[in-house]
């Protein structure tokens, strides 16, 4: 196993997938420049060149449409939005076409293009530059949708996600991009619906989608401190979501923390909640709790910011809670931001 | 390819969609079958069995048929809400259609896309939609594949005046010129947008042609009740797609005789005069044809005749086959969603 | 009271709104023509002209901007789609700037565009004619977003919208449009975040959403029948959403069944699940079922589609699942779809 | 209107913004004064006390200044992610811009919107986006209202070349067209989007200001670097749409001269050269203008360097001001949220 970042991990995928099938081609305004979205798409240009990594034109409708036709031509497009916000310009492509193709055409085979959508926390980026999408995704049939949330789960979902035949979503959040992890060499798919148990426990479940996945393991590692042994769950997926794992977590420990960088209402969280009304209620033994972005649009300024976003201290006072503990931490938790190299 | 091709029902589908430089009594046969198809369609509609909105055609035959005259088998073609003509010229199986508009698992898409998705990869109809532009953008991505792989292959994107406005027109026209990608542009300008005329649509003075040669695409106008014209403009088309030379763009004049969605005349509705309707019925693409070939000889008013009652035929045998046929049983409801 | 059918509710309250307010305009594509939205700006074409009811372009994207900074500039724009599908084209500007504008400019006053976007239930409208969008739209702060399921309700809403400065989205379902209910003859607002409770009762909380308040509420009528009291809730608006009177229900009756025309999951559905599990967990004797359209876009063929959307029946069957009663229902109720007038 | 204008801070904004007709010197300093906040800002950016990406004008004064010297205060202005100059050349705050950039409450948006949402209605700067081309329609759109309310206002969407590409460019123009709005379209085409030519984007050897043509606007294009040149043509334009003879689109050549988005030079990224930079910078507005000034005598060097400190010293209580005022209390985190 080599240690890798996050972002490395994906270079890493995309080449060895472009290595592998001639049909991958990367595209996306700015793929192929200095920057190479955030380091992700650099090696693959300089391995590969223009003819296979592409910049483009700022037209995400279009655009998405343009890969959906390639892809029902053979090829297998990237499609990288430097931030995930811009795809709300693609929604209808991507949802309403891509989402439903192999469906309303009854078609042998999907359109499989590879949406990668980088959520952009980090430095007061704002209203529009900061969303997590992936509940608005996940809602529609027909996507593959996932929020890997380490180095092995980037490159592994990406590479899953390269092979199969239905069009996907891939969320990445730019707070990761440093996060260093064991990653296999070689292009292991990881399979959607498949969820990661990040940290075996016994007193109460977190499940954490995308960055909330790291902190809650950051969360667990403060409770284990007190005593406290937490089960954090990554679904990895969110559509197929691996509900089975969350359940049998649940009939073990009896409480449920949800924690996303998506908003609560209609979000990852209620459906997480949801399941456990559904199927969970036997053994639930205490009311479940949401940990997410504040609703309202993401502010700026700093003491908001930090405000806004669910912390590793958000979710230890919500297992705390459910847990009928009032233990105050003994230590505060740096911010996963303190990482993030300014100025942008 | 040249043979004859076979549709699902077993009927011979008209040569006209499959070679090049077929007499024009191919065309003529094409634009017909297509008309007998739709006519014999909106007749059924009030038996209220076909339930999906369903735009009809008739009247624009000339562009389906033309365009796909002059397009070979490995082309590709996409489509929106009005596909049955476009379907049907690039050799679509009308059992295919007629049981996808009956809801039947032996529909095109097993009765679950209905009239507005229709679909048949082999033959080149890769997909319809009724998003207004949503495939324009699909066909410049498949031309784009075609460029990549160097294939001798064009995508086509048939579309209405409508369609122009959408945002995606622009972004579509500007990738396409940008990278010289082999997709031809058909755009049936039938003047109305449902029940809006053009003039409350798109700036006065300025027709829609023009504005895409600014992208420096090349552009050309065509009566697009005239199916030679049509025919030949297209093969120009196609031959500048092919050669390497970028996107084409056609713009068609014709005109929409029924509603916008559904079987019934509605130019008692307001919005527009039955003296318009009967004009460009009076221009009629069939007529036209029919009157050239019957002028020159080269078919007479029986063979016409003969060739109507074969297509009547067929339809009829398709929609016989299409009604006895099984619907999609409940329990298969989520195929084909992964 | 007068009775009024829910289109010809929806258009009278159109009507008195421009009466006493001349900032309101009504835009859309086919507005203006003789169909008039399925009769809904008929009325306010004939009286006000094509000066304040006006058709536009296909332009659904930088028609939601035309409409926002027209309301920057003082008009009350309502946006008609005659799909509600159309919508996604327009996301970017509802969700992106829309429903952020008063946060995200700390402005005085939001952006107080109301977009009217229809569900095509009926007559195999198919995969992108016939979606629910509601719980998309309710994820994001800063928009309200109601489904209103009765007559009253359509006016109601409407009018509350055309006074309010926050952007609304309000989803009326096709299938409800020959409705006919009592409905104030004055333009009384109906206020976002007030559920309906459609018909009280004390052994199961149905809580229905667009049509599924409707169909809940025949499914309550057959409950009755065998002796089952269950309470009907229409949560009228998803954003803000009336959690206080559904908890209050599920105390009662300690079972809930949510029914949703969106898909179950991260749905209206979910989240009305979540809430049971966050605040209702003491006091829930059963788990929680949810009645949803399948997972799988929008079939077009008959027996299809009667199996893609949820009926009363599927409603009741949830409803004894939960008392665990496996009463067979005396009589099949006719499909909503039956007064559906074809051939379109 | 006529009389000056008090910002926030109390500090004198150049009346170049509010008054068509004023002298150069009135130009000059209105660019002075941008230019000086913008690099006084980018050198404090480093310090990360600003955290909000940050997309600095500097090299593009003029477009902001000429054009907007061209209006009255109730018309109405719209930018993009590059809003500094536009904000302060309409007259916005330059502590409430300040403040934004440092999140503090005293920030035009109370921080919770940052660089690129800059906004002050008071003085008709209504929106900056940071969504490419989103608040070009939003601008027609009170253009909109203006025509039906026949009031004698203007709207105006600056833009880059880059948001020309979206959809949505296309359909504002469109309606913009079709209703006659009187909106002023102003592209500030700097040649680059992030950090892609033209030419990877847009169709060779068409003209951007060309293709808008087409639809029936007129059109015009101008050295936005000439600030001169751009205040007559703005003049023009907004005497086109007052007078309502419709849109108007103006394209001005220009040049960024820092990096896309943050406050350093990037002549050595390999996106462009050294040189092109230089020979842009060699062509800078301000340079341009002050030696047409001294060269006629309109004011002394001393002059220049005099309005250059008090400039400095604007921006420099600005800044101390904004950095001692309070951020926003988390408590507040909903507010405005409805
Ligand atoms: C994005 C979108 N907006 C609106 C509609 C509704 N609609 C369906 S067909 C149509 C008219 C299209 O006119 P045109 O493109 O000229 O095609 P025609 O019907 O004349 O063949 C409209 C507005 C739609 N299907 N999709
Ligand atoms: C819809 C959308 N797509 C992509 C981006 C990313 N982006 C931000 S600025 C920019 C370049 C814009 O270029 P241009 O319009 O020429 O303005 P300039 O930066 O040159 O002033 C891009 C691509 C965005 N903000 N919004
Ligand atoms: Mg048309
Ligand atoms: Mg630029």
């Amino acid at each position: 196993m080599q240690r890798l970042k996050y972002w490395q991990a994906i270079s890493q995928g995309l080449v060895q997938c472009m290595e592998r099938d001639p049909a991958v081609i990367i595209t996306g305004i700015g793929v192929d420049d200095f920057k190479g979205i955030f380091g992700t798409t650099r090696a693959a240009f300089e391995r590969f060149g223009a003819a296979r990594v592409i910049d483009i034109p700022n037209c995400e409708n279009a655009f998405a449409g343009i890969a959906i036709g390639a892809a029902a031509m053979g090829k297998r497009p990237v499609v990288v939005h430097p931030r995930n916000d811009f795809m709300f310009l693609a929604f209808d492509q991507i949802m309403n076409l891509a989402a439903k193709w192999k469906y309303m055409y009854q078609a042998k085979r999907g359109v499989p293009v590879v949406f990668r959508g980088i959520v952009g926390r980090g430095w007061g980026q704002g209203a529009t530059h900061s969303q997590s999408l992936q509940s608005v995704f996940a809602h529609f049939p027909g996507l593959h949708v996932a929020v890997p949330a380490s180095p092995a789960d980037a490159k592994g979902l990406l590479v899953a996600a390269l092979r199969e035949d239905t069009p996907a979503v891939l969320l990445e959040n730019r707070a990761l991009y440093e996060l260093e992890g064991d990653v296999p060499e070689e292009p292991v798919p990881i399979p959607f619906g498949k969820a990661r148990i990040v940290r075996e426990g016994t007193d109460v479940t977190i499940v954490g989608a995308s960055l909330m996945a790291y902190e809650a393991a950051r969360a667990a590692d403060l409770l284990a401190e007190h005593g406290i042994s937490a089960e954090v769950i990554d679904p990895r997926s969110l559509r197929p979501l691996d509900t089975g794992t969350i359940l049998e977590s649940l009939r073990k420990t009896g409480r449920l923390i949800v924690a996303d960088t998506s908003w609560a209402m209609y979000g990852f969280s209620a459906e997480v909640a949801a399941l456990a009304a559904e199927h969970g209620h036997a053994c639930l033994k205490a009311p479940v709790r949401r940990v997410t972005p504040l609703d309202c649009p993401a502010p700026v300024s700093r003491p908001l910011e930090e405000a806004f976003h669910p912390t590793p201290m958000t979710i230890v006072r919500a297992c705390l809670d459910v847990l009928e503990l009032t233990a105050t931490t003994s230590r505060a938790l740096a911010d996963v931001q303190a990482r993030f190299p300014g100025p942008y | 390819m040249s043979e004859v091709q076979e549709s699902h029902s077993g009927a011979v589908v008209p040569r006209a969609a499959e070679r090049p430089g077929v007499p024009e009594c191919e065309l003529l046969r094409a634009m017909l079958r297509i008309r007998c198809v739709e006519e014999t369609l909106a007749d059924l509609y009030a038996e209220q069995e076909m339930r999906t909105p369903t735009h009809f055609s008739i009247g624009q035959e000339a562009v389906a048929v033309g365009v796909c005259a002059a397009l070979r088998r490995a082309d590709v073609i996409y489509s929106g809400h009005r596909c049955h003509a476009h379907y049907l010229a690039k050799g679509g199986s009308l059992l295919g259609m007629v049981g996808e508009l009956y809801g039947r698992e032996i529909g095109t898409a097993r009765g679950r896309g209905g009239s507005v998705h229709l679909a048949q990869p082999e033959v080149g109809v890769i997909a319809s939609s009724a998003i207004l532009g949503q495939t324009l953008a699909v066909a410049v991505g498949s031309a784009w594949a075609f460029a990549m792989d160097h294939a001798p292959r064009i995508a086509v994107a048939f579309f209405g005046d409508g369609a122009v406005e959408e945002g995606i027109f622009h972004e579509s026209l500007n990738f396409a010129a940008l990278h010289r990608v082999p997709v031809l542009f058909v755009c049936e300008n039938n003047l109305y947008s449902t029940h809006s005329g053009l003039a409350v649509r798109q700036p006065a003075g300025r027709s829609i042609y023009e504005r895409v040669g600014a992208y420096g695409i090349t552009t050309e106008h065509v009566d697009g009740n005239d199916v030679l014209a049509v025919r030949q403009a297209a093969s120009r088309a196609a031959d500048h797609c092919r050669s390497g030379k970028g996107p084409y763009f056609l713009e068609c004049a014709t005109y929409r005789w029924r509603e916008h969605v559904g079987p019934l005349w509605d130019y008692d509705r307001g919005y527009r005069t039955k003296e318009e309707v009967e004009q460009w019925m009076a221009r009629c693409p069939i007529k036209r044809l029919t009157e050239h070939c019957l002028a020159r000889g080269l078919c007479t008013p029986a063979d016409v005749e003969a060739w109507r009652q074969e297509f009547r035929r067929e339809v009829d045998a398709a929609v016989a086959t299409a009604r006895r046929s099984p619907f999609p049983r409940p329990e298969a409801i989520l195929e084909g969603t992964y």
